[in-house]
């Protein structure tokens, strides 16, 4: 097979035209506005409470976002790929109850955390496998796989707990530790997001997951391994939620057969708040990170304000859906230039 | 069966006694062919032959139920397109297959881009690479623009800038040409004589039979699914080559009758979308049929579309004898006696999961219903009345459409629509990839239409149709109106010229 | 000899459908229950069974409709919070019975309004719309209500929720559900309006082509499904005397599970009524029989799962089977002749 | 039909009827299911526990049930069906919804089942008895105590309480607020009650945001065992280890490692295990005939001694058992 590369075109310089910069921007607006929204509701909390950002606060805003983050960057990877993965609540309870099971014995903290990982792992190869190989719908196999795993998680654990106590000081020292204001956790996060994201950009399998999202027959007409590329997205998805159980462990001290229960909703939030569109095929993990990072926040920010918690749930789901809103009337703005500039060069 | 093959290279790839079925329906019977380096063969037939079938069985999506694919002589078993691909076969399936999300260049280097160190993708490279192909196209795309939103001729050029991409042995092609008017074809043949010289084999389909004589050496007729002749152009008439295909002599392929026009039945004035098309103002008459010509992106589709409401016009008006349509309102349309064949019959003209008699029923909801209910066996025989009128391929009319062949499935869409009875109609593309005995039937029909007083206005890419069925011809350049001619004096040469803007309006 | 092949393959293929697949496993789940459970078949049990089975078969009718025309709301069981909750404040404030239920249902076609108008006119994900007012609704009705939990309701109105037909198994609510569920079945299988739904959930822009009103469609819907959540918020109010700002909570995953199962596909375009409700009442009556039969929660949790995933898989392998059976009878079989045309 | 009319109509209905005898036998061979609000979740689980051994001395048998939510009260009414049928002697409730059971429990009264609930109560007229943790004005009351002296009766304080909606948490909280009205806290200020719905990110999250709003705050109440051990992380972990004071109810293996760190002092609770054991030794007391849940009737618990039904049929367990570092390994649950 030989491809056309540049070698016999003249390395002129290639003229980047506005069209193209128009639809980058397109794609980095979307990611902008979140994270314009998201300092928006900082500076505004900050002047309502100058408590708010002390290191502490910074801190506790950066922890919070931890653990969402990771899972939603692995859910991400799923939702390119035009499926989803709803039992990864399920998957972060039941590694962080192994890792925590392991340490209680008094285990090395590398180990426990690759023994989460590690199980992560195989229930994401179990639902790719499901998904994949089965060509089943990815929205029923996962809604039967949370209950499963969680079934089996409870019956597991039963009224078990693991409780800081059970676990070595360093552990628990290190899921609430940092460099100055900036935890470990969240530098762990941000390694592992920045790593997809380029992954995602500049990879040929990782091209690859959008194209399949975007349009599986064709992704299949041009040879991609569908399946090999939708498997591999599962068991990423499934290392992070088993990565991000143990980090729970860590952060919280505290594990029982409830831990993740209901964690899926938050997840799919902050995905689609991030603009990772269902239909596959678009999106970004930075956007979804910043949905994260958003989501979060907002619980930290009502109780940061004085909102009563009455009502912060009614706050929360407001804000979600002025986000996306806001978003999609953003986007429509701009594709309705854009198409309009096209149209007359075209 | 034995095939002409000739002395000199042997074939590069081939079938030998190939057979394929779909549940019930054989697509293909014992079915071989032979392609040679350096030869344009044409693959022939009519819809539902079984065209499609081949060429993907060559491409290795379908495994083939008995029968051998030969790559040099040795029989090979591809396990998937990638495996055809890395064969050196490239292949334009009939239906575009692009990544709506993702930019030009990546639609054409998916799975193949250069790379830098460490198998990272070079983006610089990969987008120069593209403009490169764009040029050797002539044509100006940018490679950077997601493929979503483009109209059904320019993802049809990405499709053959990809396949070009590759440098194949083998080039197959499955209607190309289906979505272009006259340049781009000409360009693209230009690219087809440049490949042959370079010895590779291509294996093109086409229903625009005046195509298969201006670029191919030897043609393959198929009927039916089974092979019927293999034999060099040379020599032959476009009336034998037909005889092949359809098994019987053909009648008059532009049966226009003349009609004695009447009143105005639809109006289009002054109309209006910002960026897409402007000013655009012109009438059809009853019994009449007005072409509506122009290049690929004139602006066409995007006005046939706002007529009917699919899309908000910013200005203007729209009559349909004499009462004005609501803007941006289908069903008003629809009751007003519109109807619209769009061009996209996958994405827009059919529901592709649902039946046959299902999908024609979907424009008579309103009509074939009993106590407010769906009266199921109106909707029956009104799909199967329409189904047996059009002459539509099909084994059950339970079945869905997604089984039928291209051809087949312009025939349900036209059924579908026909069966609203329609003072107006507006047929996007009508006859693409529709062979020509069908196309003869369907330009009867649109001519009987007429007669019967319905008014049509036709928007073709195919020059010779427009010429061939309307009485006058609206041509589009850059989204105006540039020229109405009438039919006494649209000739190629005038309608090209107000297409590509030389002409004065 | 054609004809015979044709009609086994058709009898093959009704079978193969999951809808009714799921129908024959509820049925022979019931006679075995009937037969081997202590417990489960006397009156009182199956009117619990019913009873408790009714909200998710409430809102399942509406979600079945949404979800062929390949949409979600998620936040049905918000909103039926919502209305138990507004029942339940303007019930304290000393209003009639009477009156609070009109302005809870009229509550929940402005719920249900909301979700269509953000689908409908800013082409939002529904999925994204209803996580959002599921949040949303949830939290109006804690602001509404508060920690308050409303039990004095009139005792007919309890009654009438609670009770049952005289001795017999079936619930009194249960009535007024079937005449739902025939409007329902109606609506979807029958009238030009289901006709549509089928057609926007397969393809939205060949319906919009067919002059379709997708977005009147889709706005109907919703607002349908409103005022379903609605009702079954106050049913469930009624039924468990008591009203609550987390009434039905996670009410919604239920509703999905059961329609799930009952074959109902999440692409649009397919399954039916009959599908789902029987998904309802399978995993109605699984739950019942494994409580009965001292099946710990956890161990129902782990079925309901492996029976989602089966009710994807099944399918599926049966599809298989018959494409393969169809491939070797089509070898032998002579081709099907195209009707001949008459013009 | 308004909230006057049914008032007006509704009169008290005894929930018992017959007349006790204090010197009947023990019944044997009986079964009592438990129903708590939610399985797996250890403070039942060890509850139910002492039900069981209490159960098994006297010669009957056990059996527990019940959703894996503790916000599924559908399936709770459910499981109180399920009971039902099964037609179980007795059952021990602790009830998610004080509404929501009724019909359920009712239902199952009349086919002649004993109905106690422990820990959480229904409407009195649903039961037989409740057989309650401690007096709710005990624990309300000496949380507040505890508190004060930590803190040396001076600053801001603030509640983490469970879901807005739980019962016994809401009249815990009364009692607190009734108990600093007393002139010795006036220089403590009760600032905010927030609520965790007794999840533990969520507690952890209200935490810091109370900490972050009143940054003057000198110490938390938490009333509920996922609350205090969710707060006592967030401290731990914090700057405010040790400087901000946190008491409330928790159990001894979770709050362990708080009272050996420095991040808590002391905090309180009841044996879960003598609460199971208590409300099963009723349930066979109430099947037996020795009482019928009218105030005023007294019967013997085994070794726990002897009880007296309190006013509504409450029977209280006693007072908490304060633990700090002092007595805190000399528990187990
Ligand atoms: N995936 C499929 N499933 C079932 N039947 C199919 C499928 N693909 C093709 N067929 C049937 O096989 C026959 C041949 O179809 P094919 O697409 O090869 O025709 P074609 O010659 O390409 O026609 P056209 O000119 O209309 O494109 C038709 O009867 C068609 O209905
Ligand atoms: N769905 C769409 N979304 C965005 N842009 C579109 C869409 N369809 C067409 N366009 C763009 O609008 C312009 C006009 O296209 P249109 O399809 O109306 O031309 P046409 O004259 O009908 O050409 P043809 O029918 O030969 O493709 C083109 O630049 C095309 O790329
Ligand atoms: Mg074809
Ligand atoms: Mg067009």
């Amino acid at each position: 097979m030989t491809v056309t590369t540049p070698q016999n075109t003249p390395v002129t310089e290639v003229p980047k035209s506005s069209g193209t910069r128009l639809v980058d921007r397109v794609f980095k607006m979307r990611e902008l506005a979140i994270l314009a929204v998201f300092l928006v509701m900082i500076v505004i909390t900050q002047l309502g409470n100058s408590e708010f950002l002390t290191e502490q606060g910074i801190k506790d805003l950066l922890l919070n976002a931890t653990i969402l983050v990771l899972v939603a960057v692995g859910q991400s990877l799923v939702v390119i790929t035009r499926n989803v993965d709803l039992s990864v609540g399920s998957t972060l309870g039941i590694s962080a109850f192994a890792a925590g099971t392991y340490l209680q014995g008094g285990g090395n903290a590398v180990v426990a955390v690759a023994l989460a990982v590690l199980l992560g792992i195989g229930f994401g190869l179990l639902n790719g496998l499901l998904v994949s190989l089965g060509q089943v719908p990815a929205l029923v196999v996962t809604l039967g796989t949370l209950y499963i795993i969680r079934g089996i998680d409870s019956i597991w654990v039963g009224s078990r707990q693991i409780t800081a106590a059970d676990l070595p000081d360093g552990f628990v020292d290190f899921g609430s530790g940092g460099l100055s204001a900036v935890p470990y956790l969240a530098l762990i996060a941000v390694v592992v997001l920045v790593a997809t994201a380029y992954y995602l950009k500049h990879f040929g399998s990782g091209r690859e997951l959008y194209a399949l999202g975007s349009n599986p027959e064709a992704a299949r007409l041009a040879g991609i391994p569908v399946r090999k590329r939708i498997l591999v997205a599962y068991t990423f998805c499934g290392a992070l939620a088993g990565l991000a159980g143990a980090l729970y462990l860590a952060r919280f001290g505290n594990v029982d057969s409830g831990t993740g229960n209901g964690y899926e909703l938050t997840v799919v939030s902050a995905v689609v708040v991030g603009g990772v569109v269902f239909t596959g095929g678009s999106g970004s993990v930075y956007g979804a990170a910043l949905g994260a990072l958003l989501l979060t926040s907002i619980n930290s920010v009502l109780p940061a304000l004085g909102v009563s918690s009455v009502w912060v749930l009614a706050i929360n789901g407001i804000l979600l859906i002025l986000a996306i809103a806001v978003d999609r009337v953003v986007a429509l703005r701009v594709a309705a230039a854009l198409k309009k500039r096209n149209a007359r060069h075209g | 069966m034995t095939h002409p093959s000739e002395a000199g290279p042997a074939p590069v790839l081939s079938l030998k006694d190939v057979s394929k079925s779909f549940g019930a329906v054989r697509a293909l019977r014992d079915v071989s062919l032979e392609l040679f380096p350096g030869e344009v063969h044409a693959l022939a037939g009519e819809n539902g032959a079984g065209k499609s079938t081949l060429i993907k069985t060559l491409a290795g999506v379908h495994r083939p139920d008995a029968g051998q694919v030969l790559l040099d002589g040795e029989p090979v078993l591809f396990h998937g397109p990638g495996d055809a691909r890395d064969a050196g076969i490239a292949v334009i399936y009939q239906e575009p297959t692009l990544f709506p999300d993702l930019s030009i260049a990546e639609n054409i280097f998916m799975g193949r881009q250069p790379r830098r160190a460490l198998g990272r993708i070079d983006h610089k490279a990969t987008h120069a690479a593209t403009l490169a192909l764009m040029q050797r196209l002539g044509v100006e795309l940018d490679p950077d623009r997601p493929a979503r939103g483009l109209s059904i001729a320019d993802q049809q050029i990405v499709e053959i800038a990809k396949a070009l991409s590759f440098d194949a042995r083998v080039l197959i092609m499955d209607e190309p040409t289906a979505a272009l008017t006259g340049s781009e074809v000409a360009r693209l043949f230009g690219v087809v004589r440049t490949l042959r010289e370079q010895g590779s084999a291509v294996l093109f389909i086409s229903h625009r039979l005046e195509e298969i004589f201006q670029i191919c050496r030897r043609v393959t007729t198929l009927r039916d699914g089974a092979w019927i002749s293999s034999e060099p152009i040379d020599g032959m008439t476009e009336d034998d080559l037909v005889r092949r295909m359809v098994g019987r002599d053909l009648d008059e392929l532009y049966p226009k009758q003349e009609v004695e026009p009447g009143e105005v039945a639809l109006s289009v004035r002054r109309l209006t979308r910002e960026g897409v098309f402007t000013d655009v103002s012109f009438d059809v008459r009853r019994g009449e049929i007005v072409g509506l010509a122009g290049l690929v992106g004139a602006g066409r589709t995007e006005v046939a579309r706002a007529v009917f409401g699919i899309d908000r016009w910013d200005a203007g008006e729209v009559d349909i004898d004499g009462k004005a349509l609501t803007n941006g309102a289908p069903s008003t349309a629809m009751s007003a006696g519109l109807a619209l064949v769009p061009e996209d019959r996958r994405a827009q003209g059919l529901v592709m999961d649902m039946s046959i008699e299902r999908n024609i029923g979907l424009t008579g909801l309103r009509t074939t219903v009993k106590a407010g209910l769906v009266d199921r066996g109106a909707e029956r025989s009104r799909s199967l009345d329409w189904a047996v009128r059009l002459q539509v391929k099909y084994a059950r009319i339970a079945d869905t459409v997604n089984t039928l062949s291209g051809g087949n499935q312009q025939k349900v869409v036209l059924a579908k629509w026909l069966a609203t009875g329609p003072k107006v109609l507006i047929v996007d593309e009508p006859t693409r990839g529709i062979d020509v005995g069908t196309k003869a039937e369907v330009h009867r029909l649109l001519s009987r239409l007429a007669a019967d007083g319905v008014a049509v206005l036709m928007i073709s890419s195919d020059l010779p149709e427009i010429l061939g069925m309307a009485d006058r011809v609206l041509v589009m350049h850059e989204g105006r109106l540039t020229a109405e001619i009438p039919r006494s004096e649209a000739t190629e040469e005038s309608v090209m010229a107000a297409a590509t803007g030389r002409a004065a309006a | 000899m054609a004809d015979s092949t044709l009609s086994r393959a058709r009898r093959w293929s009704a079978l193969k459908r999951w809808d009714s697949a799921v129908g024959a496993l509820l049925i022979v789940v019931l006679l075995l229950s009937f037969t081997t459970v202590d417990g489960f078949g006397n009156a009182l049990n199956l009117s619990f069974l019913i009873g408790n089975t009714l909200p998710i078969a409430l809102i399942a009718l509406p979600m079945t409709l949404l979800v062929v025309a390949g949409e979600i709301d998620l936040s049905v069981a918000s909103t039926a919070g919502l209305s138990g909750a507004v029942m339940g404040a303007l019930w304290n404030q000393g209003m009639t019975i009477e009156a609070i239920i009109p302005i809870c249902l009229l509550l929940g076609v402005v719920c249900g309004l909301i979700n269509g108008l953000l689908v409908t006119r800013l082409g939002l994900s529904s999925l994204a719309v209803t996580i959002g007012t599921l949040a949303a609704y949830r939290g109006i009705a804690q602001i509404v209500l508060g920690s308050d939990a409303v039990t004095d309701f009139p005792t007919q109105y309890l009654d009438f929720a609670a009770g049952r037909i005289g001795e017999s198994f079936v619930p009194q609510a249960f009535i007024p559900f079937l005449v739902l569920l025939v409007i329902a079945v109606v609506a979807l299988h029958l009238t030009p309006f289901g006709r549509s739904l089928y057609a926007i959930g397969a393809s939205e822009e060949a319906a919009r082509f067919s002059g379709i009103r997708v977005k009147r469609q889709k706005l109907l819907l919703f607002t349908v499904t409103g005022l379903m959540a609605s009702l079954t918020g106050i049913f469930w109010a009624l039924h468990y005397a008591s009203a609550r700002f987390d009434n039905a909570t996670g009410l919604e995953l239920s509703v999905v599970a059961a329609v799930l199962l009952g074959g109902i596909d999440f692409d649009g375009g397919k399954g039916t009524l009959g599908g789902a409700i029987a998904g309802v009442f399978l995993l109605g009556a699984l739950q019942n029989v494994m409580s009965l039969s001292d099946v710990s929660a956890q161990s129902q949790i782990v079925v309901t799962g492996v029976l989602l995933v089966l009710s994807v898989l099944g399918p599926r392998v049966a599809r298989q089977i018959s494409v393969a059976r169809a491939g070797r009878r089509a070898a032998s079989a002579p081709v099907p002749k195209a009707p001949t045309p008459v013009s | 039909t308004t909230k006057e009319d049914v008032k007006s109509e509704s009169t008290a209905s005894a929930a018992s009827a017959g007349k006790a005898d204090p010197n009947a036998a023990l019944k044997k061979g009986l079964t009592v299911g438990f129903l708590p609000k939610q399985v797996n979740n250890p403070y039942f689980t060890s509850a139910d526990k002492g039900g069981e051994a209490a159960l098994k001395e006297l010669g009957s048998s056990y059996k527990e049930v019940g959703p894996s939510s503790a916000t599924d009260t559908s399936g709770q009414v459910s499981y109180v069906n399920t009971l039902t049928q099964q037609q179980v002697d007795a059952m021990a409730v602790s009830a998610q919804d004080p509404g929501a059971l009724c019909t359920a429990l009712k239902q199952a009264m009349s086919n002649d089942i004993k109905v106690v609930t422990y820990d959480s109560d229904t409407k009195p007229e649903c039961r037989n008895a409740f057989v309650s943790q401690a007096s709710a004005e005990d624990l309300g009351r000496t949380e507040v105590q505890l508190l004060a002296e930590q803190i040396g009766y001076k600053g801001e304080i603030a509640i983490l309480s469970a879901a807005q909606t739980a019962t016994n948490q809401n009249v815990w909280i009364d009692f607190m607020k009734d108990e600093l009205k007393d002139p010795k806290y006036k220089d403590i200020k009760l600032v905010k009650t927030v609520y965790g719905d007794d999840d533990a990110q969520k507690s952890f999250q209200q935490t810091q945001g109370l900490l972050q709003e009143y940054p003057n705050l000198k110490g938390i109440i938490s009333p509920t065992t996922v609350g205090i051990k969710a707060a006592a992380q967030y401290l731990s972990g914090s700057k405010y280890k040790g400087k901000v004071k946190l008491t409330g109810l928790g159990t001894p293996n979770d709050m362990r490692k708080y009272v050996k760190n420095g991040t808590v002092e002391g905090f309180e609770l009841w044996d879960p295990s003598k609460l199971g054991e208590l409300a099963a030794r009723t349930s066979v007391a109430l099947v037996s005939g020795q009482i019928t849940g009218q105030e005023g009737e007294t019967f013997t618990a085994g070794d726990m001694g002897e009880f007296t039904i309190g006013k509504d049929g409450v029977i209280s367990l006693g007072k908490p058992t304060v633990f700090t570092k002092d007595n805190i390994d000399q528990f187990n649950f």
